[in-house]
């Protein structure tokens, strides 16, 4: 064990994490750890854009972006945090200009922007063009642009180093930040980080669905540690699913195709988001598009042999307006479906894209331990937390927004934070819940391998805590989670070595999905309505008298060391707009 | 050459997806595998499974980790070539795993998969890449300017934002680098992508630190060392034209000077 | 997994022949590349060498196409080619200020841009510092020892030597 | 083979080859042409025995190759040259490496009869 001390560690080079880098290493000693070499995190494949009311193009102002930020999220959002978001936007796009990002342009040198689904101007009488944006390829630019910044800043970073618990020290009754603990994938080694302050951005949890958008490596590391740790998770059962992503793969799409007049069709060859969304047609939000995508597959106007998937139409667009604006995802489709897109529609199904819980946190980034508690020294920004701005569905562009704002929030909160407060003692053997995870998993002999498990749970999270939820298919899926995780104890991990034990590590994610695929489940069959990115088919309607509130899943361990997950609220917070009846 | 072979009957959970397996081939991939806390030798191994050509070969090295041999290590992460992980040698070139579908290499003969070129090899297909990103760093890939910041963004025409565009498109995957000769025995040079991310700032209107970069690849290790063998135009999985921009740093270097 | 399935991990030891001494607490060396940067190596050799090297390999290249290949035609394809060729032919051939600064500017010419070349291939190639050195200060001197010998002979070139 | 396979370059790798073998080898003969031709300094007899061993059907086949080896190096080196200097040099490298193949070939085979002809007559009478 190597002990190492920080006053702020970062958890997660995304854009979330080096924003927050940026800032922490400005103003304390910062170290950030992650699991990838930092330009291979997820936020390199986002395509679309990022949202700011820039008005570059035409009017716009971040009022508006509020309102439909709240109207995307179905009003689930808080609302002092989505003005934050709308208003900060605008600084956070110049802010990355000026570091160098390589924003498409308008012909007077201006950035230029784009439609994405659910912007709108004045409260919806149009879309308005909010996202700004770099060709398809806008989160690869983030990316690149926080890393180059972080390289010359001077930011230290811990590559390929997996944070696999959090430390927590009681100091007078109050649960304090000690540190985090990590395995180095090169030697095997396991080092303490000793910090003030320490900020969770380790990305989203995607992969406990088989068709889904994100990488191999959204495993939800972070979130899970917290949970580990006692602190609760929010809105869980939120996950939004993206509506083009390519047919059985999953690879996104990006929405700016339809922002740039791509249409969706069916089998008949029919523009079918006319009837679903008169006004905003095929640039609706995610959820209802992703539902009127598989009500048309269920009742036979899906294509193909087995109609299970519809068509992204771009055959009317010049191939110029394609290359100029959409060259990778039309790559894409030449490389992994051997389409051409000029000519020949893409087939694209629903996509597992984004979750909107993940840890709460105030608008500073601090983490909550209950409703209204902070963790002292902790914070979490990105996907992997919950702020809420995204609410019950997040707007396209609104993420690459949230990781902007709020990991550059966090990451000054906590360079402040521990500009002013001391190291809390480690606790006793800091290290001994990560030594005997790794053992345990190193030693893992048994019958079952992860990656039957894995695909079992991807199965029954697609089957049944997709798009279409009911109480039964819920319930199944608890179920079929518990009797995975039952399975999950008598793994084996082949690999016994020290040096670069992959194998050992996706076991390790495993146990993470398990974990977060059952919150997500047992919150989701506790939400009796449809809201946003979650509809229960025996309860279709929102339910603002029960439901308008976040759900707070608790990770309990009885006497008996039986672990079990108690359900709690929070009250959403309102500020301006009161909810009205959601329609596009 | 020590080749040893391991054979799998496809899982029937991977194929559940399809109907019926008629589209389903046997490939063979010949895997260099070198685990240093087993032997110092390098072994060549052969897996053998039944795989739809349409895939990827990433999913056939997953198919192998996840269901014959779990010891085989490799980098990856997006599966769809956007975060350069898992730049390797398959069939002999330099390529991403997941951008490459078994159809399109011959899947009749045995496809070899071997680590990339010119950095340490630590295991199976996993390299060193600290040289390489070193040379990142080393070319001042970062936006430099003087002066107050306006309160708005810069302005930048659209053909000064054109000028450049092909070199942000990198992924830092590594491919270019290690399928050059040169690198290959003088891991010194910096090699194409740290030149291609000097020439993204060197060309865009916005930087003020060109010189200071050029000045940097003047250097006995910097552009003059490239052969314009093309290795690394060929190789690059974002299509980017490489060798055209270490050309065009060596002219912006010549026109400086005289 | 079918019958015949060998872990790599036997696969190796029988290469060896048996039971390897390495292990997870004792690892072989990795398999290094012949050199690898490091933080140290930009040395900022702020000169221009390399690049009015890699000038001059083009711009004597251009200059050599018209030197050498005449050179050969005259040689090699005129006049009943290289049977012609003896003392009296070279001769003839310097008695002519014309053809003495031709294959003067030839002989300096192809000589450093060969040398320039193989300057380059031997710092491609050579592994080891010291090896590179001493390779080179032999490709130095055997260069200027020619380009001076073939200098000497070009001006003090005698027709009535005997 | 348990280090790596070769790697298989295309049209650009293996033209940069062919150049680096050439250029060696073309350099490793001016150094003894030099010498050789240094002889007239010393004696025309001396020269001219050297010579004659040029006029050995061997030797001369030598030559041919060395003609091949010079031809195809400096044709090369002006496709390399335009690589550096024409902006769209890169871009159309390959045809122009397929150019020099072509004009290499046909330069080749005019000059199989003049540089050998002299062996030819020898060898097969006149
Ligand atoms: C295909 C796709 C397209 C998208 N397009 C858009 C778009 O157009 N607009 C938009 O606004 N949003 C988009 N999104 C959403 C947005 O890109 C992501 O939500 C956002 O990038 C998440 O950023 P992050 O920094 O939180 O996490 P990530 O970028 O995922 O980074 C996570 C980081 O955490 C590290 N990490 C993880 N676990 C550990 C651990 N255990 N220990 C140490 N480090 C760890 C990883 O190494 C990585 O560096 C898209 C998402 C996807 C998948
Ligand atoms: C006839 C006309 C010639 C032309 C047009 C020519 C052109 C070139 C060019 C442009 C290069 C640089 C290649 C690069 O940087 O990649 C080069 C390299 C070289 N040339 Fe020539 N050259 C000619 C004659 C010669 C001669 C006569 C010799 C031998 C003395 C020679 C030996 C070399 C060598 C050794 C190299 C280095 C090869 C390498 O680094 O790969 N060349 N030549
Ligand atoms: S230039 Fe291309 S090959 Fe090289 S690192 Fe960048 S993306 Fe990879
Ligand atoms: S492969 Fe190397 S030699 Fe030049 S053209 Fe590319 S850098
Ligand atoms: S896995 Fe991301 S590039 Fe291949």
């Amino acid at each position: 064990m190597q002990i190492h001390k920080y006053d702020t560690v970062i958890v997660g080079a995304g854009g979330a994490g080096m924003r927050a880098a940026i800032e922490a290493t400005k103003r304390s000693r910062t170290a950030v750890l992650t699991k990838l070499y930092p330009t291979r995190s997820h936020t390199g494949a986002a395509q679309g854009g990022m949202a700011a009311a820039l008005a570059n193009v035409e009017e716009d102002n971040w009022e508006w972006h509020t309102f439909d930020t709240i109207k995307g999220g179905d009003y689930l959002v808080d609302q002092d945090a989505a003005e934050i978001l709308a208003k900060e936007a605008i600084d956070a796009v110049l802010d990355l200009e000026k570091m160098g990002l390589p924003f498409n342009r308008t012909p007077e040198g201006r950035i230029d922007q784009r439609r994405f689904g659910g912007h709108t101007r004045n409260h919806g009488e149009a879309a308005v063009r909010r996202s700004c944006y770099a060709a398809d390829r806008t989160g690869h630019m983030i990316l690149q642009t926080l890393y180059q910044n972080c390289v010359k800043e001077g930011v230290e970073f811990f590559n390929e180093f997996y944070v696999l618990d959090l430390l927590l020290a009681e100091v007078d009754g109050v649960k304090r930040t000690a540190g985090v603990v990590a395995y180095e994938l090169a030697t095997g080694e396991i080092h303490v980080f000793q910090a003030k302050a320490v900020i969770f951005a380790s990305g989203g949890n995607g992969k406990f669905y088989k068709v889904t958008s994100n990488a191999h490596t959204l495993t939800g590391d972070g979130q899970a540690a917290a949970w580990r740790r006692g602190l609760p998770l929010e809105d869980m059962e939120f996950f939004q699913f993206h509506p083009t992503g390519i047919w059985r793969m999953g690879i996104l799409l990006t929405e700016g195709a339809r922002g740039e007049g791509g249409i969706l069709r069916n089998k008949d060859g029919e523009r079918f988001m006319e009837r679903y969304a008169p006004v905003m047609k095929d640039l609706a939000s995610r959820d209802v598009v992703s539902r009127a995508i598989y009500t048309e597959i269920r009742e036979g106007r899906g294509c193909g042999p087995e109609g299970d998937h519809v068509y992204l139409d771009l055959t009317h667009l010049p191939p110029e307006q394609l290359d100029a604006k959409l060259p990778d995802i039309t790559e894409f489709a030449r490389t992994y479906l051997g389409i051409e897109p000029y000519t020949d529609p893409v087939p694209i199904q629903p996509t597992a894209h984004y979750a909107m819980g993940g840890i709460p946190t105030n608008v500073q980034g601090e983490v909550l331990t209950d409703n209204t508690t902070v963790v002292p020294g902790l914070y979490a920004a990105g996907e992997v937390a919950c702020v809420s701005v995204h609410g019950a569905n997040r707007l396209g562009t609104n993420s690459l927004l949230d990781i902007n704002v709020f990991g550059r929030r966090s990451g000054i909160a906590a360079a402040e934070y521990a500009a002013t407060h001391d190291f809390v003692e480690l606790p006793e053997n800091p290290d001994s819940l990560v030594v005997e995870l790794v053992e345990r998993m190193r030693d893992a002999n048994g019958g079952e391998r992860v990656t039957d498990i894995r695909k079992a749970l991807q199965e029954t999270m697609d089957a049944n805590a997709m798009v279409f939820r009911t109480e039964q298919t819920l319930k199944q899926a608890v179920s079929d989670i518990a009797a995975l995780k039952v399975r999950y104890k008598s793994i084996s991990v082949q690999d016994k070595g020290k040096r670069y034990n992959t194998d050992l590590l996706e076991a390790v994610e495993l146990g993470n999905l398990l974990d977060l695929a059952e919150v997500l489940a047992v919150s989701a069959l506790a939400r009796k309505e449809s809201r946003g990115g979650h509809y229960r088919e025996d309860y279709p309607t929102r339910d603002d008298v029960n439901f308008m509130r976040h759900t707070m899943a608790y990770r309990e361990v009885g006497e008996d060391g039986e672990e079990s997950i108690r359900l709690d609220y929070k009250p959403v917070v309102q500020t301006r707009y009161q909810p009205m009846e959601r329609k596009y | 050459m020590s080749t040893t072979t391991v054979e799998s009957k496809h899982s029937a959970a991977l194929d559940a997806a399809e109907t019926g397996d008629a589209h389903l081939i046997t490939v063979t991939l010949r895997v260099r595998r070198f685990n240093p806390e087993v032997s110092d030798q390098v072994v060549w191994v052969d897996y053998e499974m039944q795989m739809d050509p349409k895939e990827r070969v990433l999913d056939a090295l997953h198919k192998i980790k996840w269901e014959l041999d779990g010891t085989l290590t490799f980098r990856r992460s997006c599966a769809h070539g956007i975060c350069g992980s898992d730049a390797m040698r398959i069939n002999g070139r330099n390529r991403l795993a997941c951008k490459t579908l078994l159809k399109d290499i011959n899947p009749e003969k045995p496809i070899t998969v071997e680590p990339i070129k010119g950095l340490t090899v630590l295991k199976d297909l996993v390299v060193d890449m600290e040289p390489f990103f070193q040379a990142f760093r080393d070319v001042m890939p970062f936006l430099v300017t003087k002066g107050n910041e306006p309160t708005r963004e810069r302005l930048q025409s659209a053909e000064d934002r054109a000028r450049f565009d092909d070199t942000t498109k990198c992924i830092l995957c590594a491919a270019c680098t290690s399928s050059c000769p040169v690198f290959w025995n003088d891991g010194q040079y910096f090699g194409p992508a740290a030149i291609v991310n000097a020439h993204r700032f060197i060309f865009d209107s916005r930087d003020e630190a060109g010189e200071q970069r050029l000045e940097i690849l003047n250097d006995r290790d910097g552009v003059w060392r490239c052969r314009t063998t093309f290795n690394c135009t060929d190789a690059c999985p974002r299509g980017i034209e490489v060798t055209k921009a270490i050309q065009e740093v060596k002219r912006a270097l010549l026109t400086r000077r005289f | 997994m079918s019958a015949e399935t060998h872990n790599p991990v036997d696969a190796a030891d029988a290469a060896d022949g048996g039971v390897t001494p390495f292990g997870p607490d004792n690892p072989a060396p990795f398999i290094e590349p012949p050199r690898a940067r490091t933080k140290r190596t930009p040395r900022a050799t702020r000169t221009n060498f390399e690049m009015y090297g890699w000038l001059f390999m083009r711009l004597s290249g251009i200059v050599l196409v018209v030197l050498v290949l005449g050179h050969l035609l005259i040689q090699l394809v005129l006049d009943g080619g290289v049977s012609k060729i003896g003392f009296a032919f070279v001769a003839g051939r310097w008695a002519n200020p014309f053809w003495q600064l031709w294959d003067l500017a030839m002989l300096w010419l192809a000589m450093l841009h060969g040398a320039n070349g193989l300057r380059t291939v031997i710092n491609d190639y050579a592994e080891r510092d010291v090896t590179r050195t001493w390779l080179k200060w032999l490709l130095y001197a055997a260069t200027v020892f020619t380009v001076l010998l073939g200098t000497l002979v070009i001006f003090t070139f005698d027709p009535n030597i005997q | 083979m348990p280090a790596g396979t070769l790697y298989r370059g295309r049209e650009g790798m293996w033209s940069w080859v062919a150049h680096r073998v050439t250029g060696v080898l073309i350099f490793f003969f001016l150094f003894v042409h030099v010498l050789d031709t240094a002889l007239v300094r010393v004696s025309p007899q001396d020269y001219d025995k050297v010579v004659a061993t040029y006029k050995n059907p061997v030797v001369n086949l030598m030559e041919y190759g060395l003609v091949a080896a010079i031809l195809f190096h400096a044709l090369n080196g002006l496709r390399v040259i335009a690589v550096d200097f024409w902006s769209k040099g890169p871009k159309y490298q390959r045809q122009m490496l397929w150019s020099v193949v072509g004009i290499w070939v046909v330069l080749m085979a005019g000059a199989f009869y003049p540089v050998l002809q002299h062996s030819l007559h020898d060898l097969f009478g006149s």
